[in-house]
């Protein structure tokens, strides 16, 4: 076949709702700088909106992955908020040291992971309430750790939270004219990691496929010889697997525990992960996608800041007709596959 | 075999009693009084005091249950029509409510945040905010029933939005109502000693009874929610069925905005209402409806919600950090849905099977 | 066909890196684009981080702000709602400094953790001037100075006042019983105002403080709180409650459990912030004394600017002039006066 | 075992609640042979295969693999398919949203890793050698249902089987397709491959098969070599009439006399549905008893959905008594007095959890209004009625329609179309799956309906059934009506002999 050729309809799903994905953001981000300037023309602007959502990148990668398997799980939010809150108390009233904070967090994240994952797989119970209560018990278990927000002031982790990565040949020079680098902080590098594990984990592994596969159809990936069970189980422990990382990550950035760190943010990776092209119904999705559905979240929310609108109730607005826009095209794309 | 039959026949009535629906909120109820009669009998104690405005009010913690349990009585109501016909729930419903409210106050206050005479009757106001709350529950019934998609993503747009949506209504400002007629519907009538918000709730309760009386909508709903291609070609139109489910939750939301918004005179769109999807949720599946849809049983969800509220109060008296309560609920709502699971029943079935044998033995 | 769907992916990539490259880097080498240009030449630029809309008070003091900054004043304000996340307002002030504003106003939501952003402004030499709540910084010199109320003077203020109102009611040697709705924990003004009510509270062995909770400073937990305290302590003389939107709440809660507040009511209530509602509530005699948070920092703020840009030296902390309300005053005109 | 034998499966038993699915069947499979599975409907074939591939838990039986001490344990798809055997369902069983590659291969290794370069290389290589028209890195969803089909057959030879069992993998292939599959049937049997071909159509078994295997009512009727047995002979087995029972007449029967002058009930002309039938004509009058026969999926039951509204009509005009009507929806097809009895009582019959009154009133109930139900009394009433009426058993009016037996529900739907007194009433399969007794009322009943001057289309697989009740029959084959018999030319011989495609 020539590139001639080439049209839409030879795209698969996960490619056509990726490259709606992906085009979307470019447009944006384009006519964000065409039309606003401004900040937008620096590429720190780009890496800031990184640096804000670099847990949330993370937290989204493993929504897609239960997603793409036909579940879901709503308890992300308020594990990350667990873990900032645990580590915080950890580092600062126990002294503990960062490394095993990690192996807390990473901890924590996997045993929602497996509890939820245990129950939705092997009691076939519905996921959405059996991670709500996750939700539930995750949030209000940090108000039982500690009740007031506060800020960490270890050194060690101090001085990790302040590691910057110098990103060359994007700085620019500031209002004194001092070139400044473009710097990403350590999170984001650990985003872009799990980005690029996830994404061959879930294009070239078995399981990965099979993942796919039984988001696609599950009785299919039965008669196909998977252990469907097996692998949704698996999906909700990588995706609390990933809650873990990314509490850290998120805790990293903020440096503080709250118990109202994180709110919403369940949703906003459900809705990223939708963005970027992640079928509700399973079997179609993919991570790069999922990376651009968070960070056109992050420019939606810069766009309406800097247009000078009252941020609060705009980017909420936008942002969910950005969300309807989207599960309408999913829909459409659906019965369109019903149609072939 | 005969002896088998004898037995069972003699607890019938008990195995009727225990089948029932209502069974499960009731005896949660129960265990919550009892826990509450042996911790502190004072939990019950009902006083009669003049309040600012001269009228003698009822107060204690039962009133507050009554009192506060409302709002989640009367969301349950529609949430549980929604759950049945559609089988998934609105996560929206706090953000709608405060949409509601906002709606509410800005037809009373016209363009002042702070007028000194209400702009618009009450009952206008309320009807608006009600047709709004309306639309935009037909708004998810669309999504859900016309674009197949799963009720509780649908309704995470509105969920995303509403508050913002919310905000905007009044330009983000917070209007103040300082007539005390308005007061009323979220506090005490004078001379009447029991908090408004509870009659309303019973009004909401009556009102869905003779509704579920006069009408179809049971039967609709219960046979779009088990078997919509049944239904369909018993000519019915599972379509029209959902949204009418999700526009009835329009109203109930409406109804709960105004309480809402009464009880404080105005409003705070980043806190109204925050969380009580979730509540709402939980009373319809503490009143043992099935959450993918089907039967349902109204009066059980009804009880469902004031035990929540019962235990929410509870927790409470005893000082638990008003953050702290969901932790205390998830673990409630755990081991309800693991109990309800048709695989730990059957597991439960052929425990229970197996210790008789050996009694028998 | 995927490999065709991957070229087609690297295009639109290699498109949109070339629209950054030619809209973002050339531009920035060579001269500010138009919209900034505009700005800098015409206006003072001026970013604020505001904290959220939670309250009367807050929207009073953004809204001095939105109408002492306008474009006939010379100014153009960048307004960033945090929505009561420091994580956003540290995202909000890199963006401010990203947009190269002249000046930046932070409202800080929390005391610590302000160091390395604050840095990042003094490097590209912005000055930041606080307003309202304070931090705790390392380097003061990261900031060029605070503007807001003394709180700890208002909790002072606040505690004489009851002292000479007991006296004057002849309850001097009396039990006084006082529960205190505090603010939301570790707020500047949540700990000032207590430690002010405090050091006069020491000084009386007649006073007895039965207990403190957090209101949060929002009506509904107000209202919810008090409801709780009205039910575990019988008799309660006095209630601190360290803001208005909680007093009202509190009030609420007061009269649907049958009591009675205010000077010809069973509790005496001492309110902070003094917003209309509360002087109006204060004239129908159920708040007994209101001690202001002046809010309106334009006026004040704007003349700091001034100063600056005329290259004066500005004093590192600047109270606002308040006053305080009761209900032995003039309330009619008091209210005629009332702004917000 | 036997010398030659690769799977041999004895006195197996499944029971469903309410159903006895597989009583006693036997099953031997010889190694390179091509043995054709045939039954009706709900014969147990479907089941039988679920047992062996391990979907179904089987209750009693032993199931003896060539190459295998003892009996066999299956408990899993992936243990049958450790085991050799592999399936290709009717439905498509690979997951539309994987490529083709990813569908050849997945499930089948242990491990984590795949050499992706090397799968696509492979599957290249198979479809090359198969001629299937695909490309390994093909979203599978993009190739048509016969490609699909075929993918899941070579995926299922490549896996190097013992035993291969094709469930009705050519209800969608064309003729050209189906000899390229026959081709590769040919070529596996040569390679000693045992073969499970299970179809409904004769031709075809005729062509390929050693060996048949009959099956009715979850019973096994007889294992057969092609030679030994004449294609009308196999009809009957299937349908349970022995040819020389000729001699049954229509007794309970009176001759249908059409009544000159009145237009017909209903009269279709050209009618199609989105379900996949050609278009066909159709009539009634009034109180005649016709029936649509043919094999299973000859389209039967897709014409009487597309006359009730279920499907979606996509051409075709409609009158009753004469006047056109527009009939879009089973609303519209329930307002001019049809009633439709569908063909899956579990899947579009019943509503499970209601009770039995609830289900009783539920289609004179959406045409009455949303207004105006029925009181409590008035549907325990009309409830108790029916119950007497069609003598269904049950506990009680309250019951769940779930828990009764499957004749009983039947009768329960049955009485909620006869509810809505309809002048038109379509029964498609009223006696599937139920006990002689209720099916002996069943058409008793449609007989006493006709003669009060009622229409009635009644469907059954059973054609003893259908020669007893109907005064006309519409034969099917293909999606296509083929004949209409009537009077003296309805005889088992003739009717078979239509549905097989009128040779012998």
């Amino acid at each position: 076949m020539k590139k001639k050729k080439f049209s839409l309809k030879d795209l698969t799903d996960t490619n056509l709702l990726l490259t709606i994905t992906i085009v979307v953001f470019f447009l944006m981000y384009i006519g964000a700088i065409l039309f606003q300037g401004g900040g937008f023309t620096k590429p720190q602007t780009f890496f800031n909106i990184l640096n804000a959502n670099a847990a949330l990148i993370i937290l989204s990668c493993g929504l897609s992955l239960v997603m793409i398997t036909g579940g879901i799980d709503i308890s992300v939010g308020g594990v990350t908020a667990l873990i900032s809150m645990c580590c915080a108390v950890y580092l600062d009233f126990h002294g503990g040291n960062v490394s095993t904070s990690l192996l807390m967090a990473l901890g924590i994240g996997l045993a929602f992971g497996i509890f939820q994952g245990f129950l939705v797989a092997y009691l076939d119970i519905q996921p959405f309430i059996i991670t709500l209560a996750g939700m539930f018990f995750a949030r209000g278990l940090t108000t039982i750790v500690n009740t007031k927000p506060f800020n960490v002031a270890n050194e060690a982790f101090t001085k990790l939270k302040l590691t910057r990565v110098i990103v060359p040949g994007m700085g620019a020079p500031n209002r004194r004219g001092v070139y400044v680098d473009a710097y990403v902080e350590l999170g984001v590098v650990v985003a872009i990691l799990v980005v690029i594990v996830m994404f061959c984990f879930l294009r070239w592994t078995k399981l990965g496929r099979s993942f796919y596969a039984v988001g696609g159809n599950h009785q299919s990936a039965l008669m196909l010889g998977i252990n469907v069970k097996r692998t949704r189980f698996i999906s909700h422990v990588l995706c609390g697997l990933l809650a873990g990382i990314g509490g850290f990550v998120y805790f990293l950035h903020v440096g503080s525990g709250s118990a109202a760190h994180a709110t919403g943010a369940e949703m906003d990776a459900i809705a990223s992960s939708i963005i970027g092209g992640t079928m509700l119904t399973g079997g179609v999705g993919n991570i790069v996608g999922t990376f651009f559905g968070v960070l056109s979240l992050g420019t939606i929310q810069n766009i309406v800041s800097s247009a000078g609108l009252d941020e609060a109730w705009w980017s909420g607005i936008t942002r969910a007709v950005m969300l309807c826009l989207f599960l309408v095209i999913q829909s459409v794309v659906m019965a369109r596959k019903k149609k072939a | 075999m005969s002896k088998d039959r004898k037995t069972s026949t003699g607890s019938g009535i008990l195995t009727k009693i225990v089948r029932n629906q209502c069974f499960i909120p009731l005896i949660a109820l129960l265990l919550l009084v009892a826990f509450n009669l042996i911790a502190d009998p004072g939990f019950f104690k009902i006083t009669l005091a003049d309040n600012s405005a001269g009228n003698p009010v009822l107060s204690g913690f039962l009133v507050t249950i009554l009192d506060s349990g409302s709002e989640l009585a009367i969301l349950a109501i529609g949430m549980t029509l929604v759950t049945a016909a559609s089988g998934g729930q609105d996560i929206s419903v706090g953000a709608a409510v405060a949409i509601a409210g906002s709606v509410l106050l800005r037809v009373l206050c016209g363009s002042n945040s702070r007028p000194e005479t209400l702009q618009a009757p009450i009952i206008v106001a309320f009807l608006v905010s009600c047709l709004v709350a309306m639309l935009f529950g037909a708004f998810n019934g669309v999504l859900v029933a016309y674009f197949n998609i799963q009720p509780m993503i649908a309704t995470l747009i509105l969920y995303t939005a509403g508050r913002s949506i919310a905000a905007w209504v009044n330009n983000n400002e917070l209007p103040v109502i300082s007539e005390p007629s308005f007061k009323y519907f979220g506090e005490f009538i004078p001379g009447i000693p029991i908090p408004t918000p509870f009659f309303i709730a019973v009004a909401c309760m009556i009102v869905i009874g003779l509704v579920l009386k006069f009408t179809d909508l049971r039967l609709y709903t219960e046979a779009v929610g088990i078997n919509q291609d049944s239904a369909r070609l018993n000519g019915l139109d599972p379509k029209v069925v959902k949204v009418l489910s999700f526009v009835i939750l329009g109203v109930c939301v409406a109804v709960v905005g105004l309480i809402k918004v009464s009880r404080i005179s105005t409003i705070n769109y980043s806190v109204i209402a925050k969380d009580i999807e979730m509540d709402a949720i939980l009373a319809v599946a503490l009143g043992g409806n099935a959450l993918s849809g089907g039967k349902f049983n109204m009066a059980a969800s009804i009880i469902g919600a004031y035990v929540i509220q019962f235990l929410t109060t509870t927790l409470y008296k005893f000082h638990v950090q008003s953050d702290a309560l969901p932790a205390y609920k998830a673990v409630v709502v755990i081991i309800l849905v693991v109990l309800s699971a048709p695989k730990v029943r059957e597991w439960l079935a052929g425990l229970s099977k197996r210790s008789m044998k050996k009694e028998a033995v | 066909m995927k490999r065709y769907s991957g070229i087609f992916v690297v295009v639109l990539l290699a498109c949109a890196a070339g629209g950054w490259m030619f809209f973002g880097c050339v531009p920035d080498e060579k001269a500010p684009s138009q919209d900034t240009m505009q700005d800098e030449e015409d206006y003072i630029v001026i970013g604020l981080s505001q904290i959220g809309s939670e309250s009367d008070w807050r929207n009073a003091n953004t809204g001095s702000f939105r109408s002492e900054f306008t474009a006939e004043n010379g100014y153009y304000l960048l307004f960033e709602d945090a929505q009561q996340k420091q994580e956003n307002q540290l995202k909000a002030v890199r963006d401010l400094i990203l947009q190269e504003v002249d000046y930046i106003i932070l409202d800080p939501i929390v005391e610590t953790g302000w160091d390395t952003v604050l840095m990042e402004a003094k490097d590209a030499g912005i000055p930041v001037i606080l307003v309202d709540r304070q931090i705790v910084v390392e380097d003061e010199d990261l900031y060029t100075c605070w503007v807001g109320s003394d709180f700890r003077e208002e909790g002072r203020r606040a505690g004489q006042w009851l002292a000479d109102y007991l006296e004057s009611q002849g309850r001097r040697e009396e039990q006084i019983r006082i529960v205190t709705l505090q603010g939301t924990l570790d707020s500047s003004a949540q700990i000032g105002r207590t430690m002010g009510f405090q050091d006069v509270l020491s000084a009386h062995g007649n006073w007895e403080m039965l207990e403190r909770r957090s209101g949060e400073f929002t009506q509904a937990k107000g209202q919810e709180v008090m409801r709780d305290l009205l039910q575990s302590h019988k008799e309660i003389d006095v209630l601190i409650s360290e803001n208005d939107n909680m007093t009202f709440g509190a009030i609420e809660a007061i009269e649907s459990a049958g009591r009675t507040c205010g000077p010809d009511g069973d509790i005496i209530v001492i309110s902070f912030d003094a917003v209309r509602t509360a002087i109006q509530f204060m004239q129908e005699g159920k708040i007994n004394a209101d001690f202001e948070c002046n809010p309106l920092l334009g006026p004040k703020v704007s003349k700091i600017i001034e100063e600056l840009e005329a290259g004066e030296r500005v004093e590192k902390i600047q109270y606002i002039e308040e006053q305080y309300f009761d209900t032995s005053m003039d309330l009619e005109k008091i209210l005629e006066e009332r702004t917000y | 075992m036997k010398e030659n034998v690769v799977l041999e499966m004895r006195n197996i038993h499944k029971s469903f609640p309410g159903v006895r699915a597989l009583q006693g069947v036997d099953f031997t499979l010889r190694k390179g042979e091509i043995h054709a599975l045939m039954g009706e409907n709900g014969a147990g074939k479907s089941t039988l295969i679920k047992v062996l591939t391990g979907v179904y838990g089987k209750d009693e039986g032993a199931i003896h693999l060539d190459g295998c001490e003892g009996a066999a344990a299956i408990h899993s798809p992936q243990d049958a398919q450790k085991l050799g055997i592999s399936t290709v369902y009717q439905e498509i069983t690979l997951c539309p949203n994987l490529s083709v590659a990813e569908n050849m291969f997945i499930g089948r290794t242990r491990g984590v890793g795949q050499n992706w370069k090397k799968v696509n290389a492979d599957t290249d290589k198979i479809l090359r050698s198969l001629d299937i028209p695909a490309k390994p890195t093909q979203q599978l969803e993009s190739c048509s249902i016969a490609v699909q089909q075929m993918i899941a057959i070579a995926r299922a030879v490549d896996m190097e089987c013992k035993v291969l069992i094709l469930d009705e993998p050519t209800s969608s292939l064309d003729e050209q397709e189906v000899e390229k599959l026959f081709g590769l049937m040919r070529n596996l049997r040569e390679k000693g491959v045992g073969i499970v071909f299970v179809t409904h159509f004769l031709d075809q078994v005729y062509e390929v098969c050693d060996r048949i295997t009959v099956m009715r009512d979850g019973q096994l009727v007889g294992e057969y070599a092609i030679k030994d047995l004449p294609r009308v002979q196999l009809v009957s087995k299937m349908l349970g009439k022995e040819l020389d029972d000729m001699s049954d007449i229509k007794d309970e029967q009176q001759e249908y006399e059409k009544e000159e002058g009145i237009p017909p009930v209903l009269e279709a002309e050209g009618l199609v549905s989105d379900a996949g039938i050609k278009p066909f004509d159709f009539h009634i009058d009034k109180g005649e008893v016709n029936g649509f026969t043919g094999l299973l999926g000859s389209g039967r039951s897709e014409c009487v959905r597309a006359i009730f509204g279920a499907d979606r009509v996509t051409g075709g005009t409609v009158k009753m008594k004469g006047k056109p009507v527009k009939i879009n929806r089973p609303l519209d097809a329930m307002k001019n007095g049809i009633a439709y009895l569908p063909e899956d009582r579990k899947m579009d019959g019943i509503v499970g959890d209601l009770s039995v009154r609830d289900n009783i009133i539920l289609a004179q109930q959406v045409l009455r209004g949303f207004f105006k139900p029925f009181s409590k009394a008035e549907a325990n009433k009309i409830a108790d009625e029916y119950i007497k009426l069609l003598s269904i058993k049950t506990a009680s009016a309250d019951t769940p329609i779930r828990s009764l037996s499957g004749g009983n529900q039947q009768k329960v739907i049955l009485a909620r179309w006869l509810f809505t007194h309809p002048e038109y009433l379509i029964l498609d399969e009223p006696t599937r799956g139920i006990d002689v007794g209720t099916k002996v009322d069943i058409q008793k009943l449609v007989l006493k309906l006709a003669s009060e001057g009622m229409s009635v289309t009644f469907i059954s697989s059973e054609l003893d059934e259908m020669l007893r009740t109907c005064s006309r029959l519409v034969v099917m084959r293909d999606r296509r009506v083929v004949g209409e018999l009537t009077k003296e030319d309805l005889n088992q011989n003739k009717v078979m002999n239509t549905i097989a495609g009128g040779e012998e």
